[in-house]
């Protein structure tokens, strides 16, 4: 199949992600959609390291992923500590600083 | 290297600090205290300002004790000082004045007398308020002897600090509740007009440098530079040049200030304590002027030549249009600015019509106006202390009690309206006839001004100080030693530079002439002139034009 | 003796500094010392003068220079004097004249507070004058001028409590100035032209410059003598000047300042020879204000404005004169200093009437005083005599010689000016004759002051009646010694050329006809106020006498044209520079702040929103970029 | 070594893996720090609660000082200069500029952890002093837990070693010699601050969201880096910036991969725009600045401080790498785009920030209005520019600290009084704090004879020397609008009368005494002689090619 094709998919994925940032209100989705950001990058690191032959984009991937798991820890110790202050994970609630 | 000129400068600097810094208290005897030291200072500045006009030599070299320093080499910036002939005596007036200041503001940063309940009076109003004169002191006297264009636009710009604050923080005594509001928007408004001018200046600066560092001279030296102008070794070329003249001018022209960027003016100086304003019209708007006539001509003469008839234009609309408001204004200091800006348009049409008659006027005008302003603006502050109250309306018969402060006010005003025997008419009949010589047209109708001048002037004074006493005028005190000792000295020099110029033409003329060489530009010679031997007076001095040619 | 010249003018100045800066010490005897000075002036002239008839006609120029005032390159202004022979009968009548008015005042304002102040002004105004007419440049004589000026201001408005003399004194500077506007351009002409403007330099010049140059300045300088000798049309400040003290009124506003414009006229004579259009206006100037004071003249029932208008028109003469060129320069003078001694007589013994009435002005509230005030009556009546050309008198004299001048100027041009002369000598008859009646004759129509005193008529103390002897002296006899011989004109020749002209008429036909109008408006006025009582409440009057007591509506035209738009202008600038200009900046600084109210909105504290614009950058940032490599 | 090297281990052979050659000597600064953040995490377990605080605050200082002594010694030793070189196998560039901003960044830590120790300004809390961090960040904000906690006289000291670590990683990210470096030290340094921002002791609630805010957003805008070092990675093949640079240039030896891979340009551009956002965003350049009020607003304000300060040190260091290591052959590509940011960016902060009402929300339209100017000098492009934006970081970075550690001191009884009207009449409380915060805010306004007016004049002057004179005429413009807001804060508080029970001046302890000492020293200092380090910066704009 023709790497180009994983390409098309990670763009798919990544616009999803942000589409998905921009439209959902739960804390914890719109998170997920970030990380499916990240794996769409990580797909696109993946083909490009099989096209050029070389393995940086895997290694890249990897990192990645670690990234991702200390965002994940930080990140959801913010949403749970916001979570048990408001009981709502909406991210419109968070709403008092503005203008 | 001599350090004169630093040390000149350096005085009132650290008498700035020193004051600042002497011990707060609320007892009049640490007050007391504080403007003694300030004055002090201020006096020893004056000696130093007098000492370099006094070592300056006429005949010697353009710039004079000269002294530099490197400070930012990495943009050619250097501490350069040194004196020309017009800087040495704008130098000389801003000493002068500043301790005439701050004796007729003696009062003016006293604590109110009883302190509503809970309000927080600064402890360290007198000190800041002398301190802060001081500063300005310092940094206006900078500004005439920087022979550096970075130097000169740094203090350029950061007086208007110290001004801001004088501005905003001491009023007089004679507004309502309305009066903190109204001062904060005068110097808010003073310092933005100013600082747009500034920043517009900046871009030129930067402009300038960028333009002399790709042609090899990354300097902001002014001789270097305008050496390389003048011999082509800089050639900034005719658009760049236009658009540097006018981000120069513009930060000048607000300074000055020149109608129509004049509007903040009549803010400030109402607002401002009467020592305030004479030092924003007498000293600080000074710069703006002083600079026009070094930087401007000497850095851009050909946009200088190119842009001269329409800033006549505009000088002359200010020279009628501040008359005109002058004599439409109610309230006493308001009056005096619009008259200030009356004058501005004289001094600015002095420099632009390019004749030594126009320049070396100017420049004598810059003192003089300093010295007759002070005088009309520091009496009309006495007197606006006294009644509490600056409307013109509320005054009425004051000669008939207090005949003295009535007196030398009508001589301001008359100095004002430039009468011959006192100062301002020989510098005003100089920009006249410079003026006309080259724009015959332009000349007539600033004529116009001293008409209108008059008017003001006598409208003020008839209002204010004759007729029937009114009821609130009676038992008004006269001036006081003080306050005669600050009028006393700005009346003799009033009268004695109106009659004996001389010393001043000499030191100015040169410099002068050096500046119109830079814009290469020469007197228009006269149609028909005299023969030599009418131009020898009986007793062998020069007396007429013919043999000058 | 050259070195006398700057005391002419440094003994007043010298009284004039030491009264105003010396306080209260010289309260009590500040007076004395003032009119010591004025006499010392005076003494100084006289030595001058009797040095100058030691010499040689033609050599009777002295000059001295004292030090540069205003060097600047080309532009050279020096204080420095010159004394000739016209300078010298300036000096002669200011100071002589001044002395006895300074002698005056030590009685007539002898109970006024501020008395020591009114002393200093007059040396100041000696001074100032002094100055004016023995300055060698025209820049010097501009600072003489506009001293007189100030002087003059200064004592107009000497009662300053009294708001319409204070209004009077700023009128009467503020129209000086417009007049001293004429003067300044003239001077810078020119500078521009000559490169110079001291006189000699000027006149020796002046052959070479373009004709039309010529007439610019000759127009310029008759404006500014227009303003000071108050001719049409910047006459209005002259009946309002009346608010100031008597003795000023004879010195400053008949006898001397406001004769400065006809000296400068006749001093730059060798301009005006070279420009005959200047000349035409100037003589124009001269004719209708000769007749236009004259008019007013009639109309006033204040003493002091009839005698100011009479002023008017006795120096519309002088400058006419002066118009002619050299036929009548040496006439102009003539009658000028003549109208000195008559005019300051006159005025001299208004204030002594005045005086002895409770400073009443109004003569339809007096009537029948020549018995109460004998002095009074005499000199003023010598004084009266003179002034309308009584044969011997000193008017007669040199005012035939001016219509004589005017004839002489020949063709139609001598003929109307001739009879406007003419016209004009009839008219001063009959309104002296007026005010004489008025004053002295008919029954006592006295009215009590505004505290109700009656008045009770005195004569005045010797300090003030002395110097109006003096002054009836000149009155009768100048005219007589000056024309004895010519001697006057054979003094001023030097200075001021002189040529016969081409009259059509003989110089007896012209004294005869001048005796003959003079009899005619002496009989008319007799005829309307001699033979009846006089209206203590004017009455109605006829149009034209309703326009002349309103001084021929000038006020109401200048009011009109000038003050009223120009206030108009005043208060719409003002409107302007806070509406228009800091509006405008305001204005600027508000839309500022709008936007940025309008903008923060965008801030809405929605976390999604600030994705979304991220996102919305990124796409834009994204787009540009790779529209940049398209483009 | 260079990635051929990984791939040649990658290719099966049986060749062990060689050790990669760690320069530990000149990667000392980062290590000094992360050591020192190591540290204070095991003190964080072991010690006993009374005495964290002390340890945590000395440990910070010593490593920092270390770091900074490191710093000193790479410079003295020429890193910066002569022998500036890639270490750690490439992944981090030692040359002028990462020394300079590693210096910068570690002096404003120390200045930053200064006012972190500050303990006197609040109340007691259990007989404890308390600092400006929550005692407990897990306890519902007003719950029993919390009352208990602070009962407790709990303190957060783990905001010392947290800071460490974004300490650490702000060295790292201006030193980033490859993307994935980069990347790294982005979210090394991030994600610390994002905790740091939720921990403020009062108004937990707006600390939390900005916590939530600044982390949604900031991963967001780390999605966009890394598809953009994925794309960048399509083209060139290689994530190093040198190499980039080479391939973009065409003097790469081109495998076949990569000539297919540099026909679609594409690729580099969106790689080089989502990379370009990703930066942006830190920097607070306008659109990606709108996290930065709110953030900036509802942290606790030291770390406010820091963050305003450090973050855009780091931020425009990668930036200045980014563009003139990777993409210098792409200028007319990438100019374009940031005149348009640099432009909107001054005008927006500015114009925005006329109409603020507190002062921490006005600081950070200020420091959005800040990121234009620093971006007119990234943007000349040349080496002025690269020596006048280190000088304005410098400058910028230390009047941020002092202003913001002067906002700690004004409080009310519900703790700082950030709202500007409660501001009045300051200047006659206490005309000191007065007189530096306006001195603070004349820096900002760029008055002469404060570091503000040099560091502008650098930019601009680089910018139109550079080429962009309509830049520094917007950014002349826009300064004077900044001036308004500038100045309306010094008449409210020297000109306007104070507000009966208006917030009162705390007398602060050393600690933040020193810190706001710094900031007034450093302002007036590079205004008034900044030779030295103009020269400084001058000399250090050499980057590893």
């Amino acid at each position: 199949m023709n790497p180009v094709n994983y390409l098309y998919l990670s763009a798919l994925l990544f616009t999803i992600g942000a589409s998905g940032v921009l439209i959902r209100r739960n804390a914890i989705v719109l998170f997920m959609c970030v990380e499916l950001m990240l794996n769409a990058s990580n797909l696109a690191l993946v083909t490009f390291s099989r096209m050029h032959g070389n393995l940086d984009g895997q290694i890249i991937a990897f990192f990645t992923m670690v990234v991702a798991a200390a965002e994940v820890v930080v990140g959801l110790a913010i949403i749970v500590s916001i979570f048990r202050t408001r009981h709502s994970a909406s991210v419109d609630d968070s709403n008092l600083m503005k203008l | 290297m001599s350090v004169l000129l630093t040390a000149t400068c350096a005085v009132p600097a650290v008498g700035a600090v020193v004051t600042a810094a002497l011990p707060a208290g609320s007892t009049e005897a640490r007050r007391r205290n504080t403007k003694i030291v300030a004055t002090v200072f201020s006096v020893a500045t004056l000696a130093l300002a007098g000492a370099v006009a006094a070592r300056f030599d006429p005949d010697g070299a353009r710039y004079q004790l000269t002294e530099s320093y490197s400070w930012i080499r990495s943009f050619g910036i250097t501490f350069a000082l040194g004196v020309d002939g017009i800087g040495a005596v704008l130098a000389l007036l801003t000493a002068v004045l500043v301790p005439v200041v701050l004796l007729a503001s003696w009062h003016d940063a006293d604590p109110a007398v009883a302190p509503p309940e809970g309000s927080f009076e600064n402890r360290r109003r007198t000190q800041a308020f002398f301190a802060l004169v001081l500063a300005v002191e310092a940094m206006v006297i900078v500004s005439f002897y920087a022979t550096d264009v970075f130097l000169f636009y740094v203090f350029f710009e950061a007086m208007l600090i110290p001004m801001y604050f004088l501005i905003g923080g001491f009023g007089d005594r004679a507004g309502g509740p309305e009066s903190a509001r109204q001062r904060s928007y005068a110097a808010v408004k003073f310092l933005l007009y100013n600082l747009l001018g500034g920043l517009v200046m900046l871009a030129a600066v930067i402009g300038l440098y960028v333009i002399a560092q790709d042609q090899g001279l990354g300097t902001f030296d002014l001789q270097t530079l305008t050496a390389a102008v003048a011999d082509g070794r800089l050639q900034i070329g005719g658009t760049a040049e236009k658009a540097l003249f006018l981000g120069f001018f513009f930060a000048f022209a607000v300074k000055a200030p020149l109608w129509p960027l004049h509007t903040w003016l009549p803010n400030a100086m109402g607002e401002a304590t009467a020592g305030t304003a004479v030092l924003i019209t007498a000293v600080v708007d000074k710069v703006g002027t002083f600079a026009m006539l070094r930087f401007c001509l000497g850095l851009f003469p050909d946009a200088s030549k190119t842009f001269a008839p329409a800033i006549l234009v505009l000088s002359l609309i200010g020279i009628v249009y501040g008359a005109l408001l002058a004599i439409g204004q109610k309230d006493i200091k308001r009056l005096v600015a619009y008259a200030s800006i009356s004058h501005f348009g004289f001094i600015i049409m002095g420099i632009f019509a390019m004749t030594s008659q126009g320049q070396s006027g100017a420049t004598l005008y810059m003192v003089n106006h300093g010295i007759s302003t002070a005088a009309w603006m520091l009496v009309a502050g006495f007197l606006i202390s006294r009644r509490g109250s600056r409307l013109i309306a509320d005054y009425g018969g004051v000669q008939k009690v207090a005949p003295v402060l009535a007196g030398t006010f009508l001589i301001g005003g008359l100095a004002t309206l430039s009468l011959p025997g006192l100062a301002p008419f020989v510098s005003e009949f100089l920009v006249l006839v410079g003026t006309f010589s080259r724009y015959p047209a332009v000349g007539i109708v600033a004529t116009f001004g001293i008409v209108l001048a008059a008017l003001y002037a006598l409208l003020l004074y008839q209002r204010t100080m004759t007729g029937p006493v009114k009821e609130e005028v009676r038992g008004m005190p006269d001036l006081k030693v003080r306050e005669l000792a600050v009028v006393a000295p700005l009346v003799a020099l009033t009268v004695l530079l109106g009659v004996y110029p001389k010393p001043l033409t000499d030191l100015v003329n040169p410099s002068v002439n050096a500046t119109l060489s830079q814009v290469h530009q020469t007197d228009p010679t006269p149609a028909h002139p005299v023969s030599a031997d009418h131009g020898t007076a009986q007793d062998g001095t020069a007396r007429s034009g013919g043999e000058h040619k | 003796m050259n070195s006398l010249i700057p005391l002419l003018v440094a003994a007043p100045l010298a009284g004039a500094v030491l009264l105003l800066l010396g306080g209260r010490a010289f309260d009590r005897l500040g007076h004395w010392l003032a009119t010591a000075l004025a006499a010392l002036s005076f003494g100084f002239g006289l030595a001058l003068f009797s040095d100058m008839l030691g010499r040689d006609a033609e050599d009777r120029t002295l000059t001295q220079h004292l030090f540069s005032w205003i060097p600047v390159n080309g532009f050279q202004a020096d204080i420095s004097f010159q004394l000739d022979q016209l300078s010298m009968t300036f000096v002669l009548l200011i100071t002589g004249v001044g002395t006895l008015i300074h002698l005056y005042s030590v009685g007539y304002m002898a109970h006024d507070e501020r008395r020591r102040r009114f002393f200093a002004y007059l040396n100041l105004f000696l001074a100032a004058m002094l100055l004016l007419v023995v300055a060698d440049n025209y820049l010097l004589l501009y600072f003489g001028w506009e001293g007189v000026g100030l002087a003059s201001y200064l004592l107009i408005g000497f009662w300053q409590h009294k708001p319409s003399a204070a209004t009077a004194a700023k009128k009467a500077f503020i129209v000086n100035r417009v007049g001293d506007m004429g003067l300044s351009i003239a001077i810078m002409l020119m500078f521009v032209e000559f490169g110079s403007f001291a006189f000699e330099p000027v006149f020796g010049a002046a052959g070479s410059a373009s004709e039309g140059k010529l007439t610019a300045i000759g127009l310029m300088l008759l404006l500014a003598a227009c303003g000071k000798s108050a001719q049409v049309p910047l006459q209005s400040w002259l009946g309002d000047a009346m608010e100031g003290p008597t003795p000023v009124s004879a010195l400053i506003h008949a006898a001397t300042m406001v004769t400065a414009g006809v000296y400068l006229i006749t001093r730059s004579g060798a301009i005006f020879n070279l420009a005959p259009d200047a000349q035409t206006a100037v003589v124009v100037v001269g004719a209708v204000t000769l007749l236009f004071g004259a008019i007013v003249g009639c109309a006033k029932d204040d003493i002091k404005k009839a005698l100011a208008g009479s002023t008017m028109s006795q120096i519309g003469f002088m400058i006419l004169a002066a118009g002619l060129g050299p036929i009548g320069y040496a006439f102009a003078i003539m009658h000028l200093v003549t109208h000195g001694f008559f005019k300051a007589g006159l005025f001299l013994g208004a204030g002594s009437v005045m005086h002895g009435m409770n400073d009443e002005v109004n003569m339809r509230h007096y009537g029948g005083l020549r018995k109460y005030m004998p002095v009074t009556f005499v000199t003023f009546g010598l004084g009266y005599l003179a002034i309308i050309g009584f044969p011997g008198l000193s008017g007669f004299f040199s005012k035939d010689k001016i219509i004589e001048a005017a004839f002489a100027k020949g063709g139609t041009e001598g003929w109307i000016l001739g009879l406007c002369t003419l016209v004009g000598a009839a008219v001063t008859a009959f309104y002296m004759t007026r005010v004489m009646i008025l004053t002295f004759f008919g029954e006592k129509r006295w009215q009590p002051d505004a505290e109700g005193h009656d008045p009770h008529p005195h004569e005045s103390p010797k300090t003030m009646t002395v110097p109006m002897i003096v002054l009836a002296f000149g009155s009768v006899f100048a005219g007589g010694l000056f024309a004895f011989h010519e001697s006057f004109l054979t003094w001023l020749e030097p200075v001021t050329g002189h040529e016969e002209g081409n009259s059509p008429l003989t110089p007896l036909v012209v004294t005869l006809l001048t005796t003959a109008c003079m009899l005619a408006g002496v009989a008319l006025s007799y005829l309307m106020y001699g033979r009846s009582a006089v209206p203590v409440v004017p009455p109605y009057g006829s149009p034209l006498t309703r326009a002349a007591r309103r001084d021929l509506l000038q006020d109401d035209f200048n009011h009109a044209v000038l003050v009223r738009p120009g206030s108009a202008l005043a208060a719409a600038l003002v409107y302007f520079d806070s509406r228009g200009l800091d509006g405008f900046v305001n204005g600027l600084a508000a839309t500022i702040g709008g936007v940025s109210s309008r903008l923060r909105r965008i801030q809405n504290g929605y976390v999604r929103t600030y994705a979304l614009s991220m996102f919305g950058g990124t796409l834009v940032l994204v787009a540009t970029t790779l529209l940049m490599r398209s483009v | 070594m260079s990635s051929t090297g990984w791939l040649a281990a990658a290719g099966g052979s049986t060749q062990s893996i060689p050790a990669p050659h760690i320069e530990y000597g000149q990667l000392s600064p980062m290590l000094v720090v992360f050591g020192a953040a190591v540290v204070g995490i095991l003190l964080e377990a072991f010690l006993p609660r009374r005495l964290r605080h002390w340890a945590q605050v000395v440990t910070a200082l010593v490593g920092l000082a270390g770091a900074f002594v490191a710093v000193l010694v790479l410079a003295v030793q020429g890193y910066g200069t002569t022998k500036v070189g890639a270490i750690a196998m490439g992944a981090v560039a030692l040359d002028g500029p990462t020394l300079f901003l590693q210096g910068v960044i570690l002096l404003v830590a120390v200045v930053a952890v200064l006012t972190y120790a500050e303990r006197r300004l609040e109340p007691k809390a259990g007989g404890e002093p308390a600092d400006a961090f929550a005692a407990q960040a897990s306890a519902t904000p007003g719950g029993e837990q919390e009352r208990s906690a602070i009962r407790a006289g709990f303190t957060t000291s783990e905001v010392f070693p947290l800071t460490m670590f974004a300490v650490g990683g702000m060295l790292l990210f201006p030193a980033a010699n490859d993307l994935l470096t980069m990347f790294v030290a982005l979210e090394v340094f991030s994600l610390p601050l994002y905790l740091l921002c939720a921990l403020a002791r009062r108004r937990r609630l707006l600390s939390q969201e900005a916590a939530v805010k600044y982390f949604l957003l900031g991963a967001f805008a780390s999605a966009f880096f890394l598809f953009g070092t994925a794309l960048l990675y399509g083209y060139a093949g290689t994530v190093r910036l040198g190499e980039v640079a080479e391939v973009i240039s065409g003097n790469a030896l081109l495998t076949p991969a990569l000539v297919s891979s540099t026909q679609n340009d594409a690729l580099l551009l969106v790689g080089l725009a989502m990379l370009t956002v990703g930066l942006l965003f830190k920097v607070g350049a306008v659109p990606f600045h709108s996290w930065t009020p709110d953030v900036y607003q509802g942290a606790p304000t030291p770390v406010t401080g820091f963050m305003a300060a450090a973050t855009k040190v780091a931020a425009f260091g990668a930036v200045l790498r980014l563009f003139y290591v990777a993409f210098p052959a792409l200028r007319l590509d990438w100019r374009p785009v940031l005149w348009g940011v640099a432009i909107l960016t001054m005008v927006v902060g500015a114009v925005l920030a006329v109409t603020q009402q507190d002062v921490k929300r006005l600081l950070a339209y200020s420091s959005i209005a800040h990121a234009g100017f620093i971006l007119t000098g990234v943007i000349a492009s040349n080496r002025q520019g690269v020596g006048s934006v280190l000088f304005y970081l410098l400058a910028y970075s230390f009047v941020t600290l002092g202003a913001f550690a002067v906002v700690t001191l004004v409080r009310d009884s519900k703790g700082e009084a950030t709202h500007l009207s409660s501001w009045a009449g300051l200047g006659r409380r206490s005309p000191l704090v007065a007189a530096v915060f306006a001195l603070f805010l004349l820096a900002f306004a760029g008055i002469p004879l404060t570091s503000g007016f040099t560091g502008k004049f650098a930019v601009f002057q680089a910018a139109a020397a550079g080429g962009a004179t309509p830049l520094v005429i917007v950014g002349v413009l826009s300064s004077a609008v900044a001036a308004f807001f500038y100045i309306r804060v010094i008449v409210l508080m020297f000109f306007s009368d104070p507000q009966p029970g208006g917030p009162t001046v705390a007398v602060p302890s050393a600690f933040t005494a020193t810190a706001i000492g710094i900031g007034v020293l450093v302002t007036i200092g590079l205004g008034l002689l900044p030779q030295y380090f103009l020269d400084l910066a001058s000399k250090a704009v050499f980057f590893v090619g």
